[in-house]
């Protein structure tokens, strides 16, 4: 018959048209600003330094080893060594990044810095309102704006946190294990 | 064998029969991006038409050359960026033929699931795109988006992102399943049928939509190997190609699929051979769903830094969902290629479209480019 | 008559009777001028955001819904956006019919609103030729098309133009074809007669529109379809396919004068549907006898609301065709069926004794069949030879 | 398939005068390439089309590769004499490896569905003789990849309908993705804030950022 396919697509349109007043299947959109999604556990947008401790600057665990520095596909990351070592949250002394910038206009937030990170220091965030009218220094993110505490990481990726936090605990139960084994130092040590 | 091959001849020297020139694009509504046809319309039928890229050229292949093995994998996510998932597989496809990698079964399966949600996606998507062109109002894309959506979802419960996945690694993946999330998976491949008759109730038997594609840009099948053309548009002229038969690539091998082949290779035929081909992937979907063993997802031999191959070459390549999605790769032992070559489908499926568009009319020859499927990103790379 | 139906004709009447009796004329076409034109441009602003709207929920999206309580200030935001716009003139444009072009779009349109019934006694000009003078108006939009095309010195505008000159003209036949039956069975050219023609009642008090009978509801059909595309409305839209040309003969308008094409558009197609409504659909009159306790005016509103959705829900919906298969469509299908149709229209006339209860069906369904079975014959030579349906093969 | 020494007689006897060279691939596990003379290109390309047993009908990635002149470093034994005895000394000697441009393609058959034959042409030089015959007429997939290697590459490709540029503008001078290739420093560069942190930075620690 003459038309019955529009007449078909017309019902179909139809069916929708009704569809997206009670079917939230069909309504996929979310009115942003007032609902939000639920967050995603894997989800990332840019990258976050992790510290331990209360003291952001002192237990931040990155190292200035410079491998995402190197490995960062867009070049966003930019290290500068400290010197001297400094004393960590535990009172360990800890070489730390004198300045640690990314620059968040440039991140593509590919992960890679997380993947290739030996000091689980830096890991991805959830943030994305991030909107400023400065486009040069206020999406410039240097060390304190970036670190944050090991409970927001857990926070984020409960999975990934758990998981952390086992092999550091693990890794820090061997070195003292390790370090109870070797003989007193000549002289002694107390 | 021969294929028909004319040197374009100038237009608009003619003078008793002046020509229109126009310039369609790079600003054009239904270029799909900053992609340009310089077109010379005698009344409204083509009677010239020239592609003109470069655009969105960043020279990805230099780039690549200045990166590591690693970090040029999420710069092909921007390659075509509706289906980064199988650019990712493309690529590391390369660099384990290139290596000697072996992927474990577990993330052969993932990659799999992967590549099909993908091909999904981009077919889905390019029928509504196919459709926005004819001046369908966007209805047939928005539909089309509201399912991608739900793939994303996936996409991102997995990877993290929704089209940035940067996802597969060399030797396996990234990192494994989520718990729950092959149910979440069963769940979307299950309703996806819904939709696609959804889809085809709006658009299969519409009048309208037959007559702006039956026998419309037709492109025979010799011309179609000639020029290399691949992918769901060579399928549409009848020849039987799917690089995922042919080199069984991934678990391919063991997935009970049908290639389905066109008849007259028109615009039409494009059109159902991308709806029959995602009904194909979603019966290969359900088996990969069912049969994923468990298992380690990533070789433990597998280098995240410092990849160094030994020096030689290599040739990777897939069943892309708009073709034969190639990367071709060259070491010389160091920690970045020598040569890293893409194969951009898009571009290559591009040769034919002034063959196909002359003597049809404007309107006719924005429906033709629709029906090719391209992506800019991955045209000019 | 109750007070609700007649209170627009009362208040009009008070209002002009505070005037001096010389100037009572004047005042009292002023007054019907100003409430048309009210009326219609708060139907235009409503009409934009009601499309977006219906077009988002058909496209299960949720459409403007940030301006105002549900997006309906959204309107007054396109007004402001419009108008402090830069307008810009192109360099080479020939600039007076540049100028001029949308103000001979949006003129006559409002003219052809003088002859329209909307309610009982609710006509500003009650004209004896009521419908030709409609069709001579609304044919001076395919001038204003031409200028505007022709002046943006543009190769996408000539497109355009030449485009909606052909379909333009084209669909003006089986539009007017389509209306003489009406005319010739109601026996008048003038609007108010027509409505006064199908006022009476059959058994159940059903109305005797026009649409109830064969060749009415053909001709309800055939003149949308032409109405469609003399609006330049999807799957019509080829005068501005946007998607091949650009915007077609809009491109190089922009600000105020955009906003006047598309405020011209939208009042052609409020025109053409408030003639498909008076012709086809009884006008003012309600479908049932028992229903005639309503103010007619707001009849009139429903059933142009329907045909403005109707609209609407077809663009959702339809791609768009090409020039050569709309071309065809009007001279190989709409025009020959109008002109069939007109003979059915006899023929009903011719079988006007037979109104018994059996005798009613077999005189419908005889003209029924007498439209159907030639729109399906040229249906199928409009699509020519059929090649076999496709069979898709499957290699393993 | 055939085997490479096979396929090569064969194009040798199709194709009189062709120097057909085979080119080992580092890595055993991939495929081997034939390198064909520029002369006879287009001649064997056509006989690996044509031919029924072989039909390459479907050319699937023409790539350029730059290949600047380079000092290869090997190892090689050598007899010497020394004190009167001839003993086999190691000795590293270092050799030049002349610099050419190189168009790989990788042919498959669509009928036979098989694949892949690697072809390569090489140019005499990098800067003059740069011309190598265009294999469009032969596979008109090359048009495109054959055009985009002479504007990334400068590749002359004789016998092409249209060799233009076609991913850099027509005015572009250069071949990008040459290995030597340096960029201009005329862009209007973007202040990137990674660039002014650079520059402050530098300015900062003088020393280098390194300690």
């Amino acid at each position: 018959m003459n038309g019955a396919g529009i007449i078909k697509g017309l019902v179909e349109t139809a069916r929708n048209f009704a569809g997206s007043y009670h079917d939230r299947e069909r309504l996929t959109t979310v009115q942003y600003p007032e609902e939000t999604l639920p967050p995603v556990e894997n989800a990332r947008t840019l990258p976050f330094l992790v510290y331990d401790g209360g003291d952001a600057m002192a237990g931040l665990r990155c190292t200035a080893c410079m491998i995402c520095e190197k490995e960062c596909p867009p070049q966003c990351i930019y290290i500068i060594k400290d010197q001297a070592r400094k004393p960590d949250y535990m009172g360990k002394m800890q070489l730390q990044p004198k300045v640690f910038d990314i620059d968040m206009s440039v991140c593509m937030s590919c992960g890679i810095c997380v993947e290739v990170c030996p000091f689980d220091a830096i890991k991805m965030d959830q943030v994305f309102e991030l909107s400023t009218d400065d486009r040069f220094a206020g999406l410039l993110f240097d060390n304190e704006k970036l670190a944050r505490p090991n409970e927001y990481f857990r926070q984020l990726h409960k999975t990934e946190a758990s998981e952390v936090d086992a092999r550091r605990e693990e890794e820090k139960r061997k070195a003292a294990a390790k370090a109870a084994a070797k003989p007193p130092l000549p002289g002694g040590v107390k | 064998m021969s294929a028909r091959f004319s040197p374009p001849e100038l237009a608009g020297t003619d003078f008793e029969h002046p020509l229109l020139e126009v310039s369609l694009g790079p600003h054009h509504p239904s270029t799909h991006g900053v992609f340009r046809m310089d077109a010379a319309l005698d009344g409204e039928t083509v009677v010239k038409l020239k592609p003109v890229f470069g655009y969105l050229h960043r020279n990805h292949e230099k780039i690549a050359e200045k990166c590591s093995y690693l970090g040029s994998m999420p710069f092909t996510d921007r390659l075509d960026y509706m289906c980064s998932l199988t650019n990712n597989w493309g690529y590391a496809l390369a660099v384990e033929k290139l290596t000697g990698l072996a992927v474990p079964e577990r993330a052969e399966y993932i990659r799999v699931i992967l590549g099909e949600l993908t091909r999904l996606i981009n077919h889905s998507a390019v029928v509504g795109f196919l459709l926005q062109d004819m001046g369908a109002m966007g209805t047939p894309l928005m539909y089309a988006f509201r399912e991608r959506e739900k793939i994303l979802d996936l996409f991102e419960s997995l990877t993290g992102a929704r089209m940035m996945c940067n996802y597969m690694r060399f030797g396996g993946c990234r990192c494994d399943l989520p718990p729950g999330w092959i149910g979440q998976a069963r769940g979307v491949a299950a309703k996806f049928p819904l939709f696609l008759d959804e889809f085809e109730a709006l658009l299969t038997g519409n009048e309208i939509l037959k007559a702006r594609t039956e026998g419309v840009g037709v492109l025979t099948p010799e011309l179609a190997v000639n020029a290399g053309v691949t992918g769901p548009m060579l399928r549409a002229s009848g020849v039987n190609y799917d690089i995922r038969k042919v080199d069984a690539y991934g678990v391919y091998g063991r997935m009970d699929f049908r290639v389905p082949l066109g008849e007259r290779g028109d615009v039409f035929d494009r059109y159902m051979i991308r709806i029959l081909e995602m009904r194909e992937s979603l019966k290969i979907l359900d088996q990969a769903l069912r049969d994923i063993p468990d298992g380690p997802i990533l070789n433990l031999n597998a280098k995240l830094r410092n990849l160094r191959p030994k020096p030689g070459e290599a040739y990777g390549r897939i069943e892309g969902p708009k073709g034969e999605l190639g990367f071709y790769l060259i070491s010389d032992g160091g920690p970045n290629p020598y040569r890293y070559r893409v194969r951009p489908p898009s571009l290559i499926n591009l040769t034919v479209l002034e063959d196909m568009c002359l003597g049809q009319t404007i309107a006719d020859a924005v429906v033709i480019l629709g029906s090719v499927d391209i992506v800019l990103g991955e045209v000019d790379r | 008559m109750s007070g609700a139906d007649q209170i627009f004709v009362w208040i009009g009447h008070e209002a002009a009777g505070w005037a001096p009796a010389p100037a009572q004329p004047l005042v009292s076409a002023i007054l019907a001028i100003a409430g048309i034109m009210a009326v219609f441009g708060a139907c235009f602003a409503l009409t934009t955001v009601a499309e977006r709207k219906i077009l988002g929920r058909m496209q299960n999206r949720f459409g403007p819904n940030r301006v105002g309580p549900y997006g309906l200030f959204q309107p007054l935001a396109d007004g402001v956006k419009m108008l402090t716009k830069e307008d810009i003139v192109p360099f080479s444009a020939d600039k007076t019919l540049h100028f001029l072009a949308p103000l001979v779009l949006t003129v006559p349109v409002w003219l052809a609103f003088a002859v329209l019934p909307f309610g009982r006694n609710m006509s500003a000009l009650d004209l004896d030729c009521g419908v030709l003078f409609f069709f001579a108006i609304g044919s001076a939009s395919e001038l204003a098309v031409f200028m505007a095309g022709w002046s943006s010195q543009n190769k996408y505008s000539l497109v355009g133009a030449m485009r909606a000159i052909a379909q333009m003209i084209s669909y003006e036949v089986p539009l007017v074809l389509s209306t003489v039956p009406v005319l010739m069975l109601a026996g008048s050219l003038s609007l108010n007669g027509i409505v006064a023609a199908q006022g009476s009642h059959t058994i159940g008090g059903l109305a005797r529109w026009n649409v109830f009978t064969p060749w009415g509801l053909a001709g309800l059909l055939l003149f949308l379809i032409a109405a469609t595309a003399e609006s330049n409305r999807s799957p019509f839209d080829l005068p501005e396919g946007e998607s091949e040309i650009i915007a077609g003969y809009l491109t190089e308008y922009s600000g105020f004068k955009y906003a006047l094409f598309f405020l011209g558009e939208y009042l052609g197609l409020f025109a053409v549907t408030g003639l498909a409504v008076t012709l086809f659909l009884g006008g003012w009159h309600a479908p049932f006898q028992w229903l005639e306790w309503a103010p007619s005016w707001l009849w009139f509103g429903a059933k142009f609301s329907v045909l403005i959705f109707l609209f609407i829900w077809a663009r959702a919906t339809l791609p768009r065709l090409r020039l050569d298969q709309l071309l065809n469509f009007s001279w190989r299908f709409l025009a020959p069926l109008s002109l069939i149709n007109l003979a059915v229209a006899a023929a009903w006339h011719w079988t006007g004794a037979w109104e018994s209860a059996a005798a009613a069906p077999v005189r419908w369904l005889l003209c029924a069949a007498l439209i159907a079975l030639p729109a399906h014959w040229l249906g199928r030579a409009l699509r020519g030879r059929l090649p076999p349906p496709r069979k898709y093969r499957y290699a393993e | 398939m055939e085997t490479l020494e096979q396929l090569k007689a064969r194009i040798e006897a199709a194709a009189p005068g062709v120097r057909v060279e085979i080119v080992p691939n580092g890595n055993p596990a991939n495929p081997a390439s034939l390198l064909v003379d520029g002369g006879h290109a287009r001649a064997a390309a056509a006989f690996l089309r044509d031919d029924p047993a072989l039909a390459f009908d479907y050319a699937s990635n023409v790539t350029g590769v730059d290949w600047p002149e380079r000092t290869v470093r090997e190892r090689i034994k050598v007899k010497r004499m020394a004190g009167g005895v001839e003993r086999e000394v190691e000795e590293v000697c270092e050799r030049k490896t002349p610099a050419y441009l190189e168009a790989v393609y990788h042919l498959y058959s669509m009928s036979r569905k098989d694949g892949p034959l690697i072809l390569r042409l090489r140019t005499e030089n990098r800067t003059d003789r740069v011309s190598l015959p265009s294999l469009t007429p032969v596979w008109r997939s090359c048009e495109f990849q054959e055009r985009e290697i002479f504007d990334l590459y400068g590749i002359v490709f004789e016998g092409h309908p249209d060799l233009r540029r076609i991913l850099m503008w027509p005015e572009f001078a250069d071949h990008p993705m040459r290995k030597d290739y340096a960029e201009p420093d005329d862009y209007e560069y973007e202040p990137t804030p990674h660039d002014a942190v650079l520059a402050r930075a530098r300015g900062h620690y003088p020393g280098g950022t390194q300690p």
